[in-house]
């Protein structure tokens, strides 16, 4: 049943959230995130009959997708009313883990703004009520930045249907998804952008493999997947044939908005790098204690950005302006990586396995990098701010044209 | 902190479109006059500013004769301003000296002065630094004996045309501030100065007349907060001079072709348009949230010396940048971007430049603020 | 100084040659193993360098069973083997302790060993920095006391592997150094590492036997030669990593391919690589100079400061930008580039890093150096 | 009478200057540089009859050219010798003044190995003595990076010669050129690079016309020239017609070595800078300190580079490796060009007229950003070096190989 919040100004839906979750939220999860008991938080999230219930009544109220539109389960929100309310379940550790971010965030807008009614009823509740798990199958090893140039195929079978070859690389929670967003290219015969069909993939049909990759930090985030004479309805197609890469451009705006945080001012983790950095000593350090300030003004800024992006936005979608916090954000992501060590004692370089604060600063400064290229390298980004928010002109594929099946290849 | 973001109102915007119009049929960029003569079309605009938009009591309140804005508007002049490199008092009367004046009270001396001020029709100097070239209150040489005061004012921006100075000077109870007029007493030194748009001086006092504003020894807070509001100005008008410097260097990279090609096809030009554009967006952001806080809070000290420390270094790399993009045209005297590197480096020391801002952050960085 | 500069001779470029070969054919980048495996290879790759080329005893004088070579020499080996992030004992034992034991004349105790060390038969480590993880005389606690060592040392590499310790302590007299063997009163506690080619270990010491060598209270000065030689090794090492990652990424934007064209072609890409090209020639050249000075003068300190101030900032920023010209593939664990980020990073920590070095060169700017 | 220098070591080589200059250079020349007065020096300078004897003594001697062919008048020494030679000049303040560099260092090596034997004998020996001055005319305000853009258009008359008419800009010092190293378009029918003729004009012609340029710190060093019917005759073309490009390609090797300084590695900017900080107690700022030692290090590194440059250089030509040290160099500049001014009281922005180390902070600051832009910009240097240096894809002009007259204009 939708939480109403017609007509509420910020204030009031903040008030209004606040006061349901204060209802609804079991007492033991509510009590672990206001005193920040974070082992408590942990056996929570792990505890899968209590989060199904959380996550299933959460989404009844519309609060988990308050974006979306009131009648397929949302409240409607713009990004600012969107925002108020991300900030009161973060407040309590009552929001959906990182790990539904694209089903929440990339594969609902994109299924609302072009599904089929039949497709909008089949994905968008149980999504909205935590039962399904997505995942997000673009890239691959041969084409990374230059997403249009993915070779996966699906070819059309005499009964409509579509059986779908190749190999797909980066895809978050892959090996836990129930469902995938699926870029192949279904004409080799037009040009790069003209031959793709996106396709709203069931994870556990036959022929789909997922493999973990290991990254540089030791931590398997991401998945390869493999995909061989899949068989995909073709009532699992979204949008038109061969206009896939229109439908691809709704979930990428939304995902670098999404990446870029939620809006607020306030504590963050310069503050925390200060706090240790008095705890070792590191303080002392004139010039260490001034890098630390620079990040901590880098921090507030982009803070102070997203607040007012999400204030700009108001009922308007994501754009290009978030390849702008996308880019500091990257930045600041290495920033901090890198000053997590220098705060620790030898760097943290050679500790006593047990540190846990050591190995903690070790996995930011191996994971700052990682920013800067998943969803879309620096260069991409800039690309954007300068082609599509500047006005400034594009850099063409001189092959852009050109049948797929005839590009020369690397 | 309310859940409401901050929006610019339609007010908001049309006062900076008429701001934009007046200040660009003034002072167009690319017919500016170089810094040197630039004198009577300052003068000229700072009648008009005051006359037809009330700039200089913007943040006066009405019953002291100003318009009784919010530093919301100030950001919005000193934005539009700053697009123009444009010179005049704005900044030394309007923001530093009636910051601290309005500080104190204001007591009934400051009171007598704040109308004219409001109306542009007087102008005040602060001579806050001296030998150290710091603001600190600790450096504050100047003595007050038999209400004359003696000591040295270095690098006091606008002292030539001002009518009455604020002055910074230590008697037994403190730090206290002093009204004093040119004249006995009073010589005012002009300086070489690297951004010709803001005249500074040196105010060598000798047994000048003085009134004392405010409690003898409590003038040092006053002079915050002057400081704070010269950043949150200081941050938007760095905010104006990137944006402009952006526009030109865009509107360059689309039309000057080489090599076949507009340059801005360039990824070299392209990435540093872009990286220009991502920093000012974050100082745009900053400096409006600085702007938004009440004044004389933690969250507006904050937001003072977080906008101050990013806008002033990014305005400088902008600055830099842009000579880099438009390439040898830039370094010639004619061409409008040496008078912006100019103002961006003055920038960094007519003010507690952004290495002296952090060190204020180091007591507010992981308090919760 | 000489007017006539320094040049690479036929010799050195066909020691490098034999030396890349070797370590190519045992390591090469393509099939690097994961660190955690890499141990029995470079087991094996340490008897290679040692049996045919010697290695171990480089600089050690042909009188005390080494080559009797330069720091030229060893910068050359230190490049090919930075080149390939190869483990094994040479900084820590053929470098770092074997420089600590010459500079102590060598006195009878230190000789005694050093034939060993030369040939790579045994292997020893230098145990300096404690609790506080600076290089610094005064932070030295250890104590003696009848012979026997009581304290602890931090992070000294290759101490699990070691036959020997070169120890620093402290006695009445100052700092001392002394040989300590592994057994009654040492435990070696492992430490995890962020670069897993260059082990580490906390070395416990509970009244531990241990033998003096040179004067007592004379062992600070042999353990500062041995930072600067470490700083010259790691300089031309750091060169070598830089040359790998930059010929690898060069090979890769030469063939990858994206919106129709090699990504060498983009000038995002390009100009990245010419910056990390300026770097590194930049370093070699710093390392180069450092390693023709003679060990111990002014020059040599001089050199070796600086080449380390700038080595270990550019091949830390030079793995950072691989990575970001590789892109995804290049956050990997297979792929070769975290290896090398890795240990760019623990190098800035294993000897005192470039912040360390710009304080040192405080008192020797502007002295005419 | 040149010097011999036939097999000499390069300490030996710098033995045998410094007697030569011990006996040649007049003694109150010597005593100025060697007790560092600068007023002495300065008056020197401006002292035409001392300085043109001198400079026509030190040409006959070799020693300003000795880079030359010994029949040109040169010594025949190799780029490290070179550099011997110029730093014992440089010990004296005894060699040619940086006006005389493009004469020099790109004229005379440029018509060293393109000239005909009677334009090498007209214009060698006198640009040894000293005699000649000359200035470049390369780039065009159409044409700045973009060097073989040019429009300025050379026609060929009837008798042979050819009337050029164009405009050219950053002139180095051409306000006191007797001669100018002149690129212009003598075939619009070709593509770019293949319609351009190498000249050697005289700037006394009717029809030149020189202005100076006031550059963003007040001075003018560079000018604008405006060539209007300007006849050159046929004699006065370095190398074949329309294969200028050709020319140019060894006066912009120079160029890109020559400006980046001598070898080697001693005090410099920095140390001078740090000595300014002790005096204003800038010195005291650990912040500061830092950035100035940075400085120092990335001086230290350059000269060690530059050392390392010409040892390596031994018997070769400058190549593109120049433009590493180019780029470095501009950098640098710019750092210390800031750092000068931090170290002055406030910044040395509001000053007494009468402070002369706050007029000169002033100027390296902003002068600072200069050299990453004469002679080539920074993103110039980026592309040689990734292009001749690692041997990455050029980006063409897709122009290229069209006829110049039929290119677009931007």
């Amino acid at each position: 049943m939708p939480l109403d919040v017609t007509g509420l100004g910020l204030d009031a839906l903040a008030a209004r959230v606040r006061a349901w979750l204060e209802d609804h939220l079991p007492a033991h999860w509510r009590d672990a995130a206001l005193t920040g008991d974070r082992h408590a938080l942990a056996a929570i999230a792990r505890d899968d009959a209590v989060t199904r219930a959380w996550y299933a009544e959460l989404g009844d109220s519309g609060l988990a997708t308050a974006g979306w539109p009131v009648e397929h389960g949302g409240l409607g929100l713009a990004a600012d009313g969107v925002a108020v309310v991300a900030d009161e379940l973060a407040r309590l550790h009552a929001g959906r883990p990182m790990s539904d971010f694209v089903g929440v965030a990339l594969a609902g807008p994109t299924i609302v703004e072009w599904g089929t009614d039949e497709q909008k009823r089949r994905f968008l509740r149980p999504l909205a009520l935590g039962e399904h798990r997505w995942c997000q199958l673009f890239s691959e090893p041969g084409a990374g930045s230059d997403l249009a140039a993915l070779t996966t195929r699906a070819t059309r079978c005499a009964d409509g249907d579509w059986v779908v070859d190749g190999q797909k690389v980066w895809s978050s929670f892959s090996d836990r998804a129930d469902y995938g967003l699926l870029m192949a290219r279904t004409d080799p015969g037009r040009a790069k952008h003209r031959g793709i069909t996106y396709f709203l993939l069931d994870m556990r049909s036959p022929g789909v493999e997922v493999r973990p990759l290991r990254q540089l930090n030791g931590q398997s985030e991401f998945g390869e997947v493999f995909l061989t004479d899949v068989m995909v309805p073709d009532t699992d197609r979204l949008g038109r044939e061969n206009q896939g890469w229109a439908v691809a451009m709704t979930t990428l705006a939304q995902e670098r908005s999404g990446l870029s945080g939620r809006p607020g001012v306030g504590p963050g983790r310069a503050d925390a790098l200060a706090a240790r950095a008095r705890d070792t000593g590191a303080w002392d350090d004139p010039l260490l204690r001034d890098r630390i300030l620079r990040a901590f003004v880098a921090e507030r800024v982009l803070q102070m950005t997203t607040v007012r992006a999400f204030a700009d936005l108001g009922r308007r979608e994501p754009g290009a302006e978030g390849s702008i916090r996308k880019l500091a954000h990257g930045t600041l992501d290495a920033t901090l990586g890198l000053l997590a060590t220098e705060v620790e004692p030898g760097g943290a370089v050679a500790h006593d396995p047990a540190d846990g604060d050591a190995e903690a600063a070790l996995d930011a400064f191996l994971s700052g990098k990682i920013l800067s290229i998943a969803g879309g390298t620096s260069e991409i980004q800039r690309n954007i701010i300068g082609e599509r928010v500047l006005g400034l002109p594009r850099d063409r594929d001189p092959y852009a044209d050109v049948p797929f099946a005839e590009r020369p290849r690397g | 902190m309310s859940a409401d973001p901050f929006r610019w109102t339609p007010e908001h915007e049309e006062f900076r479109a008429v701001l934009r119009k007046l200040t660009e049929s003034r002072t167009p960029l690319a017919c500016a006059p170089a810094p040197a003569s630039a004198d009577q079309r300052e003068r000229e605009l700072w009648r008009a500013w005051a006359d037809e938009l009330g700039l200089p009591g913007l943040v006066v309140p009405e019953s002291h004769g100003g318009a009784g804005f919010s530093r919301l508007e100030l950001a919005i002049a000193a934005e539009e301003l700053g697009r123009a490199v444009a010179g005049g008092p704005l900044f030394a009367s309007a923001v530093l000296a009636t910051e601290a004046l309005l500080a104190t009270g204001p007591d009934a001396a400051a009171a007598e002065i704040l109308p004219a001020l409001a109306g542009g029709t007087s102008v005040a100097a602060l001579a806050v630094v001296e030998e150290s070239h710091r603001w600190a209150a600790a450096d504050v040489r100047t003595r007050v004996g038999d209400g004359r005061l003696t000591g040295v004012k270095h690098a006091v921006l606008g002292a030539a045309d001002a009518d009455v100075l604020v002055v910074a000077a230590r008697e037994d109870a403190g730090v206290s501030l002093f009204l004093v007029e040119p004249g006995t007493g009073v010589e005012i030194v002009p300086l070489a100065v690297l951004d010709p748009s803001r005249p500074a001086a040196r105010v060598d006092l000798t047994g000048a007349p003085a009134r004392r504003i405010g409690v003898a020894g409590e003038g040092w807070p006053a002079v915050e907060r002057a400081l704070e509001a010269g950043a949150v100005f200081l941050a938007a008008e760095q905010v104006g001079g990137s944006r402009a410097l952006l526009d030109a260097a865009v509107e360059h990279a689309n039309t000057r072709v080489q090599f076949g090609r507009p340059v801005g096809q360039f990824q070299g030009v392209k990435h540093r348009l872009a990286d220009m554009a991502v920093r000012t967006e974050l100082a745009a952001a900053a400096a409006t949230w600085a702007a938004w806080q009440e004044p004389g809070t933690d969250t507006a000290r904050l937001g003072a010396a977080v906008a101050r420390a990013h806008c002033a270094d990014a305005y400088l790399e902008t600055a830099l940048d842009a000579i880099g993009v438009h390439g040898g045209m830039a370094i010639t005297w004619e061409h409008h971007a040496h008078r912006y590197l100019r103002r961006a480096r003055a920038d960094l020391a007519v003010l507690p430049g952004p290495a002296e801002q952090r060190r204020l952050l180091e007591t507010m960085i992981g308090t919760g603020v």
